[in-house]
């Protein structure tokens, strides 16, 4: 009963998430960018826009730029996030690659950063006014919703532990389309909900600057105007109207 | 005087890369190394159940003890309010943070268990003065660290004099603290004396100067001259020659107190005149290498009034300081515990026996890593945030 | 809490903070709205004479079809997370202490729209997450705040996903067109442009004889017959410049610095009556197709007259759209020769002849000033100069060092790609918001004074017509002359050394007197600035 | 938790640890998935620290049980994927170091007694002596 | 969350589950128990357990446990005790001495006056005052209730400080990878060691190996015993002899202590 309604549960988020991110995805990859607006100065090569890129999504470094603090417990949450991920790796894999359980061991003290990072950056929220002014209730429930599903877990690693060997069966059983038993710690089914929750709010949600930030055309575009023209399909149709 | 500006190396040309690029390299070789006798023990190291730190503590405790003297340039600035060292207050404290933590990896990573290093930093056995330097250093780099930011923030100036008193403080504290884990070892012969700390507290003023100088006319490489007045070499010139006869004075009064004792006799003459490498490395290393030429260099040549001189003199103090510390650890392991003091010892397991101590390649790739990963870390800071004058690197940059 | 200079006199801490915190104070600009187009401005562009009965439908299909065609619009309107780092970057907020020109949530004006419309969030849950309908509050409130982003551009530097007030306020301005909500500035210059060719309304009579007048002046001051040519076929360059260059201080001078230097690199060149304008605000409007009306008037122009090359005059915003548009909007310039860069800022080409040695300058002429440069937000943030990244900020400054003496940078966080807007950008020119546009000074004019007090900075250079006709209308206001601006060709002008015509007259009377011009300029400016600091 | 021993799994890969000799473990299985490690640290403390030498959750208890033969009819090492702790660990990607201490295996049967270990009456006297105080004459029965 | 015991640190559920399996575990053990130990084993412990600790107890702080060396017994040529502590506790040989632990050693004694000459065995000497448990940052190095000073091998880093302390040159430090250790005696790479007086045998009621053998070996002269019990042998023979501790004059109070040296 209770492994048929996790799975259900899961189904249903997998397939939201999916199919909400590819839309999105799709949507941002096909609307054009009529003009040339990189933010400069900026690379003028392909690969310089690779490597902006790059060190946007790796160091956040605009955001560095702009404020320590909040770059500091953005950052901090952002790769503590990473790592617990690659940690997550070892649910739905089997074998297990060897990196991962290289790293797995890391995801715990990732786990504690991940909320303090979080917790940092609740706090601006309430304590910066300009912040608060420009905070939605959904802007707290976010956070709110990933410190819960931290606490959850921290939970189920130092308080009421659950049985990993039964979790990772679970998973891979769905993914099989053969689910195994659940194990039924409250720990373990708070952090699945959320987590799902999470799955099915995501493509609906702000955490949408994650696949947003490739597509913005400040960042990822090269600066070479007077190089290359630049058409979208919709201008160049004008551009033929009067000859024709 | 106008208001001195601060930037970043925000586009750092191919020098300063290739600087950073050949410290990356050391490292990886380092990290290699690292590698290498964590999966085989320290089997492959020259150290052994007589020699039990090796050349990795020497250069980790150099590296410690040069952490806290780099921040001289800040303190003296603050402290004692000189104006002439103001421009190069936030390139020293993030040398001492830099030298620090580069002497802490060492120091971790030549553990025979490094990967209890959480074990290290959550279980403390409060009367060792070791858990205790865990602390000085932790709060070393924590203090500094606030110190910086008092210099570097908008709003910081305020608590500007109090982070200056107490990272002042606390780095006296800390090389106390560095220099008695040895002082504390009654019955190691060589470090039984309260003057370590005292000795360690000179070599680190002087090392920490060598290379913050050292580190400031390599920027020069990078930014041109306008980086340091002429005025600022030739302050840099007297602290350093000050500096040195410090280290040399207490060396002389460590070794004449020793001599007083009869029963230290055998070791003095172990390390000052019959020990084989030990006399080399401090009477031909640290006294003349690393002390006389560089005083003779920086007084009496109109070489030594020139950053080339500066820089040569500071890289000798430097290699000096290593001798140093390695005749200290090193030397005084190798001279024997005298378990039945004026008998004749021996046994399996090196009584009585001096032992034989030779670095391997691991572990001074190891060492050699420490000091590089201290400047890799300042190069990126430079790189990111600001500790450089400001004149400086706009000049640079309108010069490219 | 980005972190600044430490500011080691304590006397200096009490100089202004160019980027101080101010207290939020809601509402403080909500009165600020520049004169609404009349209706034949508006419908001169195509766009409906005055406010339409079916706005909200007309507003929703609108965003929906930007949506569509504007990438950034689509990501932007997404993405942003609200970490508040954009928050303190613009200088209409560090001015007026109004939220709502914190550029995020200048864009939450119509993000929250945008939500309740186009998102199933916002649909379902508008409380949530700050969806809101559009009412006719949130259209005034659009036709405020929107007017009152100057598009520089700061705040997109400094997101973490590049995200551009610039482009929201474009497609804002955009879709108030559409419900016929026009601005008057933009749209009448606009109809101008169309019309006769320039922003001013200046027709060709009236241009060839300011030119005329021109070149008998500097005929006077130098002894050198320097000729600016206007509409003639065959020659090698079409210099593309604000019309303001042709009348307003220091515009003009810039002008002059121009014709001198073309004149000494020996090139044949020429203005054209017909594209006799750098500008297109087009682009603060957002409007596609009348931004490629106005760049296809300079490609009929340069066929027409059958130049070589074009160059453009200083100017931020129109840099911009010829740097980055102009091939897109109007171009392939396969025409053009392709061994220059297409277009060529004034600066390049300049800067160009310094480097081959082929200027020569007295810099002591300009000696009665220390300069400051301005990086104008659009040249800065949204185009390049030569072939490197940053080449927008290091030519202008390679220029004056070479011509100027004294030069001293104003504070690291407010120049070059952080520089602030001079206040009066993307369409805000206009007399009946100076309110907003001092306060958008205050930052520029606080870092200003750091330096004027620190270290006697006497004059701020800039290349871009808006900056200059801003800075001269509000320094007073600040306690500077308004002649403490300049243009960066005027300093050129005053530092090159022509040659001497073939059948030489008397130069050295005519330097002379030029130096007493100087001179006298440079006491006057001087006591101007020294009074104003005394006054503070 | 319906353990994931058995051969329920269809194709979804379960480890399946070898059950352990007697009944039951030292505590309920459910228990032991879940909180072995934990009990196996607090142990390590006190036998280590306070000398507390039970048998419950004692690390060489959980060896000796939970030994698998190999073909060879020797209990395997750990460095067999079928020994018992890895069954489960290389599954959940979880890497121990106990192992590189403590013998994986139980000690061989006859080899138990410390080679050094003499049949000496006057030691026994003495070592129960030492221990137990009942001077010399407590010795072997 | 309370804790399991006040010192704790393991954040273990409050109750450990004393089941129906446990108690049939118990029963279990004890038979185990007794079919795991050899013959020879069994045969020592019977008298003494009587009275001995219960292995759920913890140690006696009232006891302190040392050791007597009569050097007048101990010959040159003899090294039973160090055989035997290799043996016991599995310390593998690479035949470097350099590297190779040694928990306890042979001294060569030479009074270069007299060209009077002694051998002795030299293990730790477990200290009541130890320096490597004062530097020990971890406090891994820790001393026993009972006097007995170990390395908890699970919480030291192998920092090697203790090594630096000890004035006996006690310690050795694992330079290798490990396997096939004593079950009960486990060690491994990176962590220091030295001699735990056998304190697997004598929580079990049993005799360090070194004295059992020197005694096998007809020498006796090592003696173990309680310092603290005035009853004891031990305490007898040091009232009755000149004894000496090593190095008495570093005040670190060793608990072995040599007659006739
Ligand atoms: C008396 C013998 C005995 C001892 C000692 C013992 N176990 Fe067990 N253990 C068993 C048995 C029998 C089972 C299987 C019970 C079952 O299948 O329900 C078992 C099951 C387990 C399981 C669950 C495996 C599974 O298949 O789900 C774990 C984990 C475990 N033991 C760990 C330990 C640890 C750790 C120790 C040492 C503290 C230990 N055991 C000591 C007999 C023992
Ligand atoms: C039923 C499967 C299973 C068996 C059998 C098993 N373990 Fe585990 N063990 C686990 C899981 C799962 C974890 C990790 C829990 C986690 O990741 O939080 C674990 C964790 C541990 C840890 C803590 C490791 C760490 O780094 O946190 C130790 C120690 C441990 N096991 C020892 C043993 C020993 C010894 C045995 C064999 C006697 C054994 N386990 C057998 C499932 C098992
Ligand atoms: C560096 C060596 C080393 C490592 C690694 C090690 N141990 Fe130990 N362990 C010891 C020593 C030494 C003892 C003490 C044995 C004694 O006193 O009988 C011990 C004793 C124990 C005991 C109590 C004796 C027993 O058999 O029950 C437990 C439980 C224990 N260790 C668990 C572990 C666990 C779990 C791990 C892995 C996470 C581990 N140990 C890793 C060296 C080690
Ligand atoms: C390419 C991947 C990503 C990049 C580059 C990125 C970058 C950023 C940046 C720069 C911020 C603003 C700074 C801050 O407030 O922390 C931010 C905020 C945030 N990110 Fe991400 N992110 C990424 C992926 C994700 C993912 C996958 C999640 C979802 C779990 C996430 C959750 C959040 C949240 C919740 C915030 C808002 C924090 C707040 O409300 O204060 N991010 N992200
Ligand atoms: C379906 C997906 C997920 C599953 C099956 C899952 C399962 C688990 C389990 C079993 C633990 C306990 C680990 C232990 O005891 O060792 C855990 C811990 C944790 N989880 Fe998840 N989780 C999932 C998704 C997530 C996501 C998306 C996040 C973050 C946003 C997250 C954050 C954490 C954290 C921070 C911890 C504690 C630290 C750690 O053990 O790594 N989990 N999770
Ligand atoms: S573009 Fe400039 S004016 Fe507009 S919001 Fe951003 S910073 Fe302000
Ligand atoms: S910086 Fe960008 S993401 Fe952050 S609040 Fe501003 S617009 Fe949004
Ligand atoms: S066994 Fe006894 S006699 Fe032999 S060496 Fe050891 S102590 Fe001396
Ligand atoms: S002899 Fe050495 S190792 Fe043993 S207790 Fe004394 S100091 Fe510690
Ligand atoms: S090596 Fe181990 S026992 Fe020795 S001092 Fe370091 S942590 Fe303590
Ligand atoms: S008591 Fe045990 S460990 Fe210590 S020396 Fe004797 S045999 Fe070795």
């Amino acid at each position: 009963m209770l492994t048929t309604a996790y799975a259900l549960l899961f189904y249903f988020a997998t397939i939201v998430l999916v199919a909400g991110l590819a839309w999105r995805i799709y949507e941002y990859a096909t609307v054009p960018a009529p003009l040339k607006i990189p933010t400069t100065p900026a690379p003028t090569t392909r690969r310089g826009v690779i490597f902006r890129m790059g060190r946007e999504v790796v160091l956040f470094e605009s955001l560095f730029k702009s404020n320590k603090w909040i770059w500091l417990f953005g950052w901090l949450f952002h790769v503590a996030l990473a790592v617990v991920v690659l940690r997550h790796l070892r649910y739905f894999i089997e074998p297990v690659w060897s990196w991962v359980v290289f790293v797995q061991p890391f995801g715990v003290y990732a786990g504690f950063a991940m909320v303090v990072g979080l917790l940092g950056l609740w706090a601006r929220r309430f304590l910066v006014p300009r912040v608060r002014y420009i905070s939605a209730p959904s802007d707290h429930l976010m956070l709110a919703l990933i410190v819960a599903i931290g606490l959850s877990g921290l939970a189920m690693k130092f308080v009421a532990r659950t049985d990993i060997v039964a979790v990772k069966a679970f998973f891979l059983g769905l993914v099989r389309f053969d689910p195994q038993p659940l194990p039924a710690d409250p720990a373990l089914l708070v952090h699945l909900t959320l987590v799902a929750l999470l799955m099915i709010i995501f493509p609906f949600s702000k955490l949408l600057h994650a696949p947003g930030v490739f597509f913005s055309p400040s960042r990822n575009q090269v600066d070479n105007p007077r190089e290359r023209r630049h058409l979208a399909a919709w201008a160049a149709r004008m551009d033929r109207q009067p000859g024709e | 005087m106008a208001r001195i500006t601060y930037r970043e190396l925000s586009r750092p040309k191919g020098f300063f890369v290739g600087l950073m690029t050949l410290h990356a390299v050391v490292i990886a070789a380092g990290l290699a190394a690292f590698y290498y006798m964590e999966h085989n023990g320290h089997i492959v190291t020259g150290m052994t159940n007589q020699v039990v730190w090796g050349t990795p503590h020497v250069f980790a405790v150099f590296l410690v003890v040069a952490a806290s003297g780099a921040l001289n340039v800040a303190s003296i600035s603050s402290v004692f309010a000189r104006l002439t060292y103001k421009p190069f207050a936030r390139v020293s404290g993030l040398l001492a943070v830099a030298l620090l933590i580069g002497g802490l990896a060492v120091l971790v990573l030549d553990l025979g268990r490094p990967e209890r290093l959480t074990v290290a930093m959550t279980t403390y056995n409060f009367k060792s003065i070791f858990a205790w330097n865990i602390y000085l250093y932790t709060g070393f780099i924590v203090i500094v660290a606030a110190y910086l930011w008092t210099m570097m923030a908008r709003t910081g100036g305020r608590y500007n004099k109090v982070a200056a008193y107490t990272a002042f403080a606390w780095r006296l504290i800390l090389t106390t603290g560095t220099g008695s884990i040895f002082g504390f070892l009654v019955a190691r012969e060589a470090y039984d004396t309260a003057l370590l700390a005292p000795l360690f507290i000179a070599g680190s003023f002087a090392y920490g100067l060598a290379f913050t100088v050292l580190v400031l006319i390599t920027m020069c490489r990078s930014l041109g001259e306008a980086l340091m007045s002429e005025e600022a070499v030739q302050k840099f010139r007297n602290l350093l020659t000050i500096f040195v006869l410090a280290v040399v004075y207490f060396t002389a009064v460590l070794h004449l107190t020793k001599l007083y004792g009869t029963r230290n006799h055998g070791v003095e003459a172990f390390l000052l005149v019959n020990g084989g490498i030990y006399p080399v490395l401090f009477w031909g290393v640290q006294i003349v290498l690393g002390s006389v030429i560089p005083l003779l260099i920086l007084n009496f040549t109109a070489f030594g009034r020139t950053r080339n001189g500066l820089s040569l003199a500071s890289i000798l103090v430097l290699i000096g300081g290593l001798a140093q510390m390695y005749v200290i650890i090193i030397g005084g392991q190798a001279w024997p515990l005298q378990l039945f003091p004026g008998m004749e010892v021996s046994s399996s397991f090196g009584d009585g026996a001096i032992a034989a101590y030779a670095p391997s390649l691991p572990e001074t790739l190891l060492g050699f890593a420490g000091i590089s990963i201290a400047m890799l870390i300042t190069g990126l800071a430079l790189m990111v945030l600001r500790f450089l004058p400001g004149e400086a690197v706009e000049a640079a940059r309108a010069a490219s | 809490m980005a972190d600044a200079d430490t500011i080691d006199r304590p006397e200096a801490t009490e100089l202004p903070d160019p980027l101080e915190m101010p207290t939020l104070c809601p509402g403080a600009m909500a009165g600020s709205n520049p004169y609404p187009a009349k209706p034949d401005h508006n419908t001169a562009l195509g766009f409906p004479g005055e406010l339409v009965d079916d706005w909200h439908d007309r507003a929703i299909d609108k965003m929906g079809e930007l949506l569509g065609k504007y990438r950034s619009f689509r990501v932007y309107l997404d993405s942003c997370v609200k970490c508040g780092a954009c928050t303190d970057k613009c200088h209409y907020f560090l001015g007026s202490g109004d939220p709502k020109n914190m550029p995020v949530a200048r864009q939450d004006l119509l993000r929250k729209v945008y939500r309740r419309h186009f998102t199933l969030a916002g649909k379902y849950f508008p409380k949530l997450v700050g969806a809101a309908d559009l009412t006719e509050d949130v259209l005034d409130d659009w036709y405020s705040y929107f007017h009152q982003c100057s598009q520089c551009r700061r705040c997109s530097v400094f997101c973490p996903y590049g995200i551009d007030t610039a482009e929201i306020s474009m497609a804002a301005r955009e879709i108030l067109d559409t419900v016929g909500k026009g601005q008057k500035y933009c749209n009448e210059i606009l109809g101008k442009v169309h019309k006769i060719g320039n922003n001013l309304g200046l027709p060709e009579p009236a241009l060839q004889a300011t030119l005329e007048d021109l070149e008998e002046d500097i005929e006077d001051e130098t002894g050198v017959p320097v000729k600016l040519p206007l509409n003639v076929e065959g020659a090698d360059i079409l210099l593309i410049t604000p019309s303001a260059d042709f009348f307003a201080e220091p515009h003009i001078d810039g002008l002059i610095g121009y014709a001198k230097v073309f004149h000494q690199a020996g090139v044949s060149w020429t203005l054209s009556s017909y594209a006799s304008e750098a500008a297109n605000f087009a682009m603060f409007i957002g409007s596609y197709d009348q931004m490629r009306e106005v760049a296809l008037r300079i490609r009929k122009a340069a066929l027409d007259l059958g130049v070589k090359r074009i160059v453009v005059g200083e100017c931020g915003h129109a840099w911009r759209v010829a740097y980055s548009f102009w091939n897109t909007l109007a171009g392939p310039f396969d025409f053009l020769d392709p061994n220059y860069p297409i277009p060529q800022h004034i600066c390049e080409f300049t800067y160009d002849l310094i480097q081959k040695g082929q200027l020569t300058f007295d810099k002591s002429k300009n000696d009665h000033m220390t300069l400051t440069f301005h990086d104008s937000c659009n040249v800065s943030r949204a185009s390049r100069m030569g072939d490197m990244p940053g080449g927008q900020f290091e030519i202008p400054r390679a220029i004056i060092k070479a011509v100027c003496n004294n030069y001293v940078d104003m504070a690291p966080d407010t120049i070059r790609e952080s520089t602030f807007c001079c206040g009066g950008g993307g369409g805000l020119l206009t007399d009946e918001i100076m309110d907003i546009r001092k306060k958008g000074a205050q930052p520029r004019m606080r870092a200003l004074r750091q330096v004027a007090d620190e270290n006697g900075v006497t004059h701020m250079a800039a290349i871009c017509a808006i900056c200059k006709t801003q800075f001269t209308k509000v320094m007073p206001e600040f306690g500077f002359d308004r002649e403490s601006i300049v243009s960066v060709h005027q300093l050129v002008s005053n530092a090159i050394i022509l040659d001497p015509p073939e059948d030489a007259g008397e130069p050295e009377e005519d330097d002379e007197d030029e130096v007493t011009v100087a001179v006298e300029a440079a006491t006057e400016s001087e006591e101007a600035v020294q009074a104003a600091a005394d006054e503070k | 938790a319906a353990g994931a021993t058995g051969a329920r799994a269809g194709d979804v890969p379960v480890p399946e640890p070898a059950k352990g000799a007697g009944e039951a473990c030292v505590a309920d299985t459910a228990f032991m998935r879940r909180y072995h490690m934990q009990m196996l640290v607090h142990q390590r403390r006190d036998t280590v620290h306070e000398g507390i030498r039970t048998e419950q959750f004692s690390l060489k208890g959980c060896i000796e049980c939970h030994q698998v033969k190999g073909e060879d009819g020797a209990a395997v090492k750990v460095s067999d994927s079928r020994h018992f702790c890895r069954s489960c660990h290389d599954y959940a990607a979880v890497s121990i170091d106990c192992f590189e201490c403590h013998a994986s295996v139980p000690e061989e049967a006859g080899k138990s007694a410390a080679a050094a270990e003499p049949e000496n009456e006057a030691v026994a006297a003495l070592g129960a002596y030492v221990h137990g105080k009942t001077t010399g004459e407590g010795a072997a029965k | 969350m309370s804790k399991c015991s006040p010192s704790c640190t393991c954040g273990a559920p409050d109750e450990r589950p004393v089941d129906a399996a446990r108690r049939s575990f118990l029963k279990t053990a004890a038979t185990a128990g007794a079919v795991a130990l050899a013959p020879g084993v069994t045969l020592y412990v019977v008298g003494g357990r009587a009275e001995a600790r219960a292995p759920d107890q913890p140690v006696d702080p009232k006891k302190r446990w040392g050791m007597l060396v009569d050097v007048s017994k101990c010959t040159e040529d003899c090294s039973a005790c160090v055989t035997a502590c290799r043996t016991e506790n599995g310390l593998g040989a690479l035949d470097d001495p350099k590297i190779d632990a040694q928990w306890i050693r042979k001294v060569e004694v030479n009074d270069p006056a007299t060209g009077y000459s002694r051998s002795l065995p030299v293990m730790c000497q477990h200290c009541a005052e130890p320096p490597c448990v004062d530097v020990c940052p971890t406090g891994a190095s820790f001393k026993r209730d009972d006097g007995i000073v170990l390395v908890d091998k699970h919480i030291c880093i192998g920092c090697r400080y203790c090594m630096m302390a000890c004035p006996y040159k006690a310690r050795s430090f694992v330079h290798e990878p490990l396997s096939d250790q004593k079950p009960y005696a486990p060690r491994g790479k990176g962590t220091v060691e030295s001699c735990t007086l056998c304190v697997h045998k004598v929580d079990a009621g049993e005799l360090p190996a070194c004295v059992t053998a020197c005694a096998t070996e007809g020498n006796g002269a090592l003696v173990f015993g309680d310092l603290n019990d005035p009853e004891s042998d031990i305490a007898k023979r040091l009232k009755a002899y000149p004894t000496r501790q090593i190095r008495a004059d570093l005040g670190v109070d060793p608990g072995v202590h040599y007659q006739g040296l």
